[in-house]
């Protein structure tokens, strides 16, 4: 079992936790976590391959990691913010109970 | 590394040479290994003791500026102040709030030692003498640094008590606040340098021109950021004026009120550990490390690390005699200074940096000065009319402590 | 043809603009309204007297000129309109203008105490802006128009207290009485149409009133042998019966009584009901259809016939009525009706002249004896009755002379304008051809005029004064078993006026007082008239008459006094008055009435004839029984019809269109609402299945999305095996 | 497939385990700090440096914070503590099944027979990054800076409340 393989599955399992997390939490802010870890996952698969891959100088991996880093940070940002936003209104952070469009 | 070790002198390369000694004397296959231990085991003791000294130095110094003596029982002029402490802080008993989170009420304090600690790692304490050269060494500093803000957070969250959670939030959102300043403060000199890595910034500024050193603080952003990066590094590591997490008067002790013992006794060498390694970066960044401060050969031949330990010293000095000096900020002064002044003023800066290192340097030195420090000086006035001008307060509220 | 005659239409135009300002003011710019109102007719008045002074300076013949305008076309041909100006109109214009203005400014003193004030002087001043079209308009539609709007002003004056039920009976009734004589004006007008092919009175020679028709009209010959003009004639009688309550249509004229005393006064007296004297005598053409000339001394047509005796009976008939009247305004209308009567008269025997003449007088003395009463009236606080006055003249001693000449005019003492005027009537009868009658009718008329004008002056202002007493006293027998009693009405009215003045400090005390200089100084102004106006039209220098006539005056020297057919009529009827003035006052004044319910003295003597006369001859009750229930049995029968009739066949109808529905409703239910039924469930099945993916979690989609990628990568794992 | 990358795995498994699984939601903060340090780790490992201590700084350095920070302010004592909905059950066997089927097309992926040589980390330096980033990425750069503006913005705005004091939003950072 090669490394890359091991890289591979492991991201896998990650994303499996992550969406796991995301399905079956009622807390909002552990969902926005869970969706959070399978962008990780995500991540880790970027830079396995580019390690691994055929061109490790081209840095594409790397690229596009940071940049889905930053795209993550903000993601969390806003989420955070608008899981706030809703709880002030709900004063809930279960999913569950936030199903209704109309205040 | 041998290399620079021989053409080095050898009082200087004295610690370097003996690692070498000792790695040659064991298997090759521990070598990685005891090498690591080998480095380490000296920072472990040098900044522990240096921990101590601080603290009679500061205890005494604050006892000057306030007309008393300060301790002078325990042993010599009250020398053994320290371990007469840390004595008292071992015996005594741990006492753990029956309501806390035990585990995480364990770990916030071992975190954040270990955290303070791992940030020596890229610290160049002298010539050739550095834990780890890394190529993102300064970014690496910062990493460790943002993880001692979550160790913090433990603490304070994990006591279950009100003051504890404020005093963690109040330091949260004060270090967090004072971080970007930080880090923006310092990019000048990385960007000048080319190099994350701490060891290439300093070598960047080892050279003399006469008997003038090469340190970044000789230029105008230097000034600036150097100036920016010590407020900064204050809040950081939540010394006075902006000690408002362990604010005695109003939250009794911040964050580790209900810590007691031993495990207080880690925070209080933590918070100064966290002060050395700041000081140290910024040693690093603006004052030329371990580089002696005249090129003459009276200061070249005394060894880099005396040089380093004596920045390091002047540092803890002036931060002493800061808290002997200053009154604590109020919380919206704190937040206002950090975004209202120093973050335009280090984005200024590194704007500024820029600028100096386009401007043709070989002919006229003088107006490149004088230019950068015209560009940088006129928005430092009006911010600080900004800052001075009353506000209308509003009533702050927790939001968190409900 | 001048400047005045071109803008003529602005004398009419300006009170109609102001009444229309008048109507969007708020109700409480009481002195805006009535100064615009009392400004418009101002200017009005002013323009009128250019236009009389214009007039004036033309010579005889040509003292007729006339404006035409292209109103509205049909068919090939335009409908014109147009106004005119001879010595009928300027004289009518004069007499309009200053006595409605004289009544406006009195009008702001008697209704100060009004809320609607500003409401009642715009429907004043939209009368006076009708009335002066009807006097200028040279088209018979057009003076239709105005005299429509005229009705319609009355209308809503007589009822202006809408909320006393007598008063809105009163103006129902007066506006429905004379709409059956506007009918008969219509069809006239409408045949007139028909024959003549104009309506214009003046058009160049080809005007309906001018010699081309006044020739050819007659060689029509309607039916019952009458020509056709002459039937037209009859026609627009019949209108001018109806605006001037002549026998039959006088029914409203004294219910109209319940309105405020100006409008009573000005409308009532002295305008609008002589509005019918004057269409008389502006078509007086109609009547003389064989003689180009006019010339009182021909075979009179049937039309002259008919207004000549319908004037006399209504002159003598309405002066028996007002003899047993107590409501002062009633006495005073009843005599209007009476002396309307006299005009019709003068006009039928004497022509427009003479009843013309007598207009103009009657204008200036009725309206200056109404002024008196509602003067009398206001001072006792609304009290109509005159049993329950007397002895005023102490009280109120400038209304007092003013009645006085005022009653001294209408009684015809000499010298007084009544006086000349109705002599000059009673000499045109004298001299009447076909009868002597209508001349001894008019006679006993001035007699009961001088009769029952003394009987209210005795009652109002000699004696004792009566107040009420509390309680209303029963007044008379007779008025207890009546249906319906005037006296009644005129004790609303009266209850209603006083309303109307509870803002007046002096409204509760029954000690009468003088009215205001507001009120005072018009009757002055009207007694000064009452009593000079006369002497422009005496036998000695009947210059009136050849203004109208349009014939140059000639001065017929003292001699044409003492000529035997004049100077038996002067006696005659001087006689006459003298006797009736002490006939009244023998039998009211000799021994006065000092109680309230004191009956009447003729009343004593003649019970029945008393009340007969006191209910007006039963004409009310006569109209009740006979017109009006056959007017509801006709309503009735034709409900009947429409019920059973029409409302068969539509019955019938909507029978047939229910069960045709019936039929589309089965198909409606069955086939279409079945196809939609299905299709609306498969709707909302599919919607019902798709809300259930529709949680609004997102982790139900998250799932969904879980097992898509399942799917997905399951199937591209086979892809790679296969 | 060395020892280090099994620790650092399993480091990083755990945390994100625990993240997901634990009651307390500090706790389970706490634990996904944990984890991501385990992946910094592992980029370390992989010899992505940068990268590393970036995830560092941006996930344990921010995100935790602010994660934790906003279970502070939505924490609701009155509520009733159920962590799993409804429909937990039906997660977690997706969940498992898309991990199966992943790892099912990964070992598929690769034929047993390929060892591919364990080739040295290629030598990164941030200098090679930062003229990637200044030359051949420029745009993205761009892009992501003014997204983390707007980001930056629009989050303050959210969650600022009208009602509160504006010093609210440094908190929410």
């Amino acid at each position: 079992m090669t490394p890359l393989e091991g890289c591979l599955l492991l991201s896998a399992l990650l994303f499996a936790i992550g969406l796991a997390g995301t399905v079956t939490r009622r807390n909002a802010i552990l969902v926005l976590i869970g969706i959070e870890l399978m962008l990780n996952a995500a991540n880790l698969n970027f830079i396995a391959l580019w390690r691994y891959g055929p061109h490790p100088e081209a840095l594409t991996g790397i690229m596009f990691t940071i940049f889905s880093i930053a795209v993550a940070a903000a993601e969390a940002a806003v989420g955070l913010a608008l899981i706030l936003a809703a709880y002030r209104h709900f004063r809930t952070t279960n999913l569950d109970r936030m199903n209704r469009l109309k205040g | 590394m041998i290399v620079a070790a021989v053409n080095a002198g050898s009082v200087d390369q004295v610690f370097v040479l003996a690692k070498h000694a000792l790695l040659a004397r064991t298997p090759d296959a521990l070598q990685p290994l005891a090498s690591a231990i080998i480095s380490i085991i000296p920072l472990l003791v040098v900044f522990p003791s240096l921990f101590a000294i601080t603290t009679v130095l500061e205890r005494k110094g604050l006892g000057r500026m306030q007309n008393r003596l300060g301790p002078n029982r325990v042993g010599p002029f009250g020398l053994l102040q320290p371990a007469a402490d840390g004595i008292k802080a071992l015996i005594k008993e741990d006492v753990v709030p029956a309501a806390a989170d035990q585990l995480v009420h364990f770990f916030a304090p071992v975190i954040f030692v270990a955290a303070a600690f791992v940030a020596y790692a890229v610290l160049p304490i002298g010539r050739n003498m550095v834990l780890v050269n890394l190529n993102a060494g300064v970014l690496f500093f910062f990493a460790v640094g943002s993880v001692v803000e979550l160790s913090v957070f433990m603490a304070g969250w994990s006591s279950r008590s009100k003051y504890s959670l404020l005093g963690a939030m109040r330091a949260i959102a004060q270090m967090i606040s004072y971080e970007v300043p930080l880090v923006l403060a310092s990019v000048p000199a990385i960007m000048q340098a080319g190099s994350l890595s701490t060891v290439d910034i300093v070598n960047a500024q080892a050279g003399y021109t006469g008997i003038w050193p090469h340190w970044y603080l000789f230029t105008p952003w230097g000034i600036v950021g150097f100036g920016l990066f010590l407020i900064a590094a204050t809040a950081e590591s939540n010394r006075s004026p902006f000690d408002l997490p362990e604010g005695e008067s109003e939250i009794i002790a911040g964050y580790f009120i209900e810590y007691s013992g031993f495990k207080f006794a880690l925070f209080f060498l933590a918070e100064y550990l966290g002060m050395f390694a700041t000081s140290a970066l910024g040693i690093t960044l603006f004052l030329g490390g371990w580089s002696a401060p005249l090129g003459i050969s009276l200061f070249t031949v005394v060894p880099s690390y005396i040089w380093f330990f004596a920045k390091l010293l002047g540092f803890i000095c002036f931060f002493i005699w800061i808290r002997g000096t200053l009154p604590r900020l109020r919380m919206d002064q704190l937040m206002g200074f950090a975004w209202k002044f120093i973050l335009p003023m280090a984005l200024l800066n590194i704007f500024v940096t820029g600028l100096w290192r386009f401007l043709p340097a070989s002919p006229l030195n003088s107006i490149r000065w004088i230019v950068c420090a015209a560009v940088l000086a006129a928005p430092c006035v009006v911010l600080s009319m900004s800052l001075k001008q009353k506000k209308k307060l509003l009533i702050r509220t927790y939001h968190f402590a409900e | 043809m001048s400047w005045i005659v071109h803008n003529l239409w602005l004398i009419p135009a300006l009170p109609i603009l102001a009444a229309g300002l008048i109507a969007f003011l708020p109700q409480r710019r009481r002195f805006a309204g009535a100064g615009l109102a009392i400004g418009s007719l101002a200017i009005s008045f002013a323009l009128s007297v250019a236009a009389f002074a214009h007039t004036l300076s033309l010579a005889a013949a040509q003292r007729l000129e006339f404006v035409n305008v292209p109103w509205l076309q049909f068919g090939d041909q335009w409908l014109r309109i147009g106004w005119l100006l001879d010595p009928l109109t300027a004289a009518m214009l004069v007499m309009v203008t200053f006595v409605g203005l004289l009544i406006f400014i009195y009008s702001t003193g008697y209704m100060a105490e009004d809320e609607n004030f500003t409401r009642f002087f715009c429907f004043l001043a939209l009368f006076a802006g009708a009335m002066l079209a009807v006097l200028i308009a040279n088209s018979l539609l057009l003076l239709f128009m105005a005299w429509e709007i005229v009705g319609l002003t009355s209308y809503l004056l007589i009822g202006f207290w809408y909320h006393n039920p007598a008063a809105a009976a009163a103006a129902k009734k007066a506006f429905l009485v004379t709409r059956i004589g506007d009918l008969g004006l219509l069809i006239g007008m409408v045949w007139l149409y028909a024959q003549a092919g104009t309506l214009l009175f003046y058009d160049h020679g080809a005007g309906c009133l001018e010699s081309s028709w006044a020739y050819y009209l007659p060689a029509h010959t309607a039916f019952f042998g009458l020509p056709a003009v002459t039937a037209i004639a009859i026609l627009i009688f019949c209108g001018a019966a109806g605006k001037s309550g002549q026998v039959p249509l006088h029914v409203w004229l004294p219910d109209a009584m319940e309105g405020p005393t100006p409008v009573s006064a000005l409308i009532h007296a002295a305008t609008m009901v002589a509005a019918g004297v004057f269409l008389m005598a502006r078509v007086y053409r109609f009547m003389w259809p064989l003689h180009v000339a006019i010339d009182a001394y021909t075979a009179p047509s049937a039309a002259q016939y008919l207004v000549t005796w319908v004037g006399a009976i209504t002159a003598l008939f309405a002066a028996t009525i007002a003899v047993a009247q107590f409501d002062i305004k009633r006495i005073l209308a009843y005599s209007t009706v009476s002396q309307l009567g006299y005009m019709m008269m003068g006009l039928g025997v004497g022509g427009p002249a003479v009843g013309i003449f007598h207009l103009i007088t009657h204008a200036f003395f009725k309206a200056l004896l109404f002024l008196g009463a509602g003067s009398v009236i206001h001072g006792c606080a609304g009290e109509q009755d005159i049993r329950r006055m007397g002895g005023l003249r102490k009280f109120m001693p400038v209304t007092f002379a003013a009645y006085s000449a005022g009653m001294l005019a209408l009684c015809g003492f000499p010298l007084f304008a009544g006086f000349w005027s109705k002599d000059a009537i009673l000499d045109a009868a004298h001299l009447w051809a076909p009868s002597h009658i209508p001349f001894y009718i008019g006679t006993l008329g001035a007699l009961l005029t001088a009769f029952y004008m003394t009987r209210q002056m005795a009652y109002v202002f000699f004696g004792t004064l009566r107040p009420a007493t509390p309680g209303h006293p029963s007044h008379h027998p007779a008025e207890t078993e009546k249906p319906i009693a005037y006296e009644d009405v005129a004790e609303i009215a009266a209850a209603v006026e006083s309303d109307a003045h509870t803002h007046d400090p002096h409204a509760h005390t029954h000690h009468p007082h003088e009215s205001p200089a507001v009120m005072t100084v018009p009757l002055v102004i009207l007694a000064a008239f009452a009593v000079l106006l006369g002497f422009v039209g005496t036998p000695v220098w009947p210059w009136f008459q050849a203004f109208l006539n349009r014939t140059p005056p000639e001065t017929a020297g003292l001699h044409a006094l003492i000529e035997p057919a004049v100077l038996t009529v002067t006696a005659t009827s001087s006689a006459v008055v003298f006797l009736g003035i002490l006939l009244g006052w023998w039998l009211y004044s000799r021994n006065a009435i000092t109680r309230a319910d004191a009956p009447d003295i003729l009343d004593r003597t003649s019970p029945a004839a008393f009340t007969f006369l006191g209910h007006a001859w039963y004409i009310n009750e006569l109209y009740g029984a006979t017109l009006v229930r056959l007017n509801s049995t006709l309503a009735t029968l034709s409900d009947i019809f429409d019920r059973f009739v029409f409302g068969g066949i539509v019955q019938l109808v909507s029978w047939a269109a229910l069960s045709v529905a019936h039929v589309d409703r089965l198909f409606d239910t069955a086939i279409i609402n079945g196809g939609f039924d299905a299709g609306t469930h498969t709707v909302r099945f599919g919607g019902w299945l798709t809300t259930r993916f529709q949680t609004g979690r997102p982790q139900t989609y998250l799932r969904c999305i879980g097992l898509a990628l399942v799917a997905l990568v399951l199937y591209l794992l086979w892809g790679a095996h296969a | 497939m060395t020892a280090t990358f099994l620790i650092l795995a399993a480091i990083t498994v755990a945390g994100t385990a625990a993240a997901m699984g634990l009651r307390n939601a500090v706790h389970c903060v706490l634990a996904l700090t944990a984890g991501f340090a385990g992946l910094a780790g592992l980029y370390l490992y992989l010899g992505a440096q940068f990268v590393g201590f970036t995830q560092i700084m941006v996930y344990v350095g921010a995100v935790a914070i602010l994660a934790v920070f906003a279970v502070m302010m939505t924490h609701n004592p009155g509520e009733p503590e159920e962590i799993f909905s409804r429909f937990w059950v039906w997660g977690a066997v997706i969940a498992g099944a898309v991990f199966l089927t992943l790892a099912r097309a990964i070992r598929l992926a690769f034929a047993p027979a390929d060892a591919t040589p364990a080739t040295p980390a290629p030598s990164t330096t941030v200098q090679q990054i930062g003229d990637a980033l200044m030359h051949r990425y420029v745009l993205p750069l761009e892009i992501i800076g003014l997204l983390l503006t707007a980001a930056l913005i629009g989050a303050v705005i959210i969650a600022m409340d009208p009602k509160d004091d504006p010093t609210l939003e440094e908190d929410a950072e």
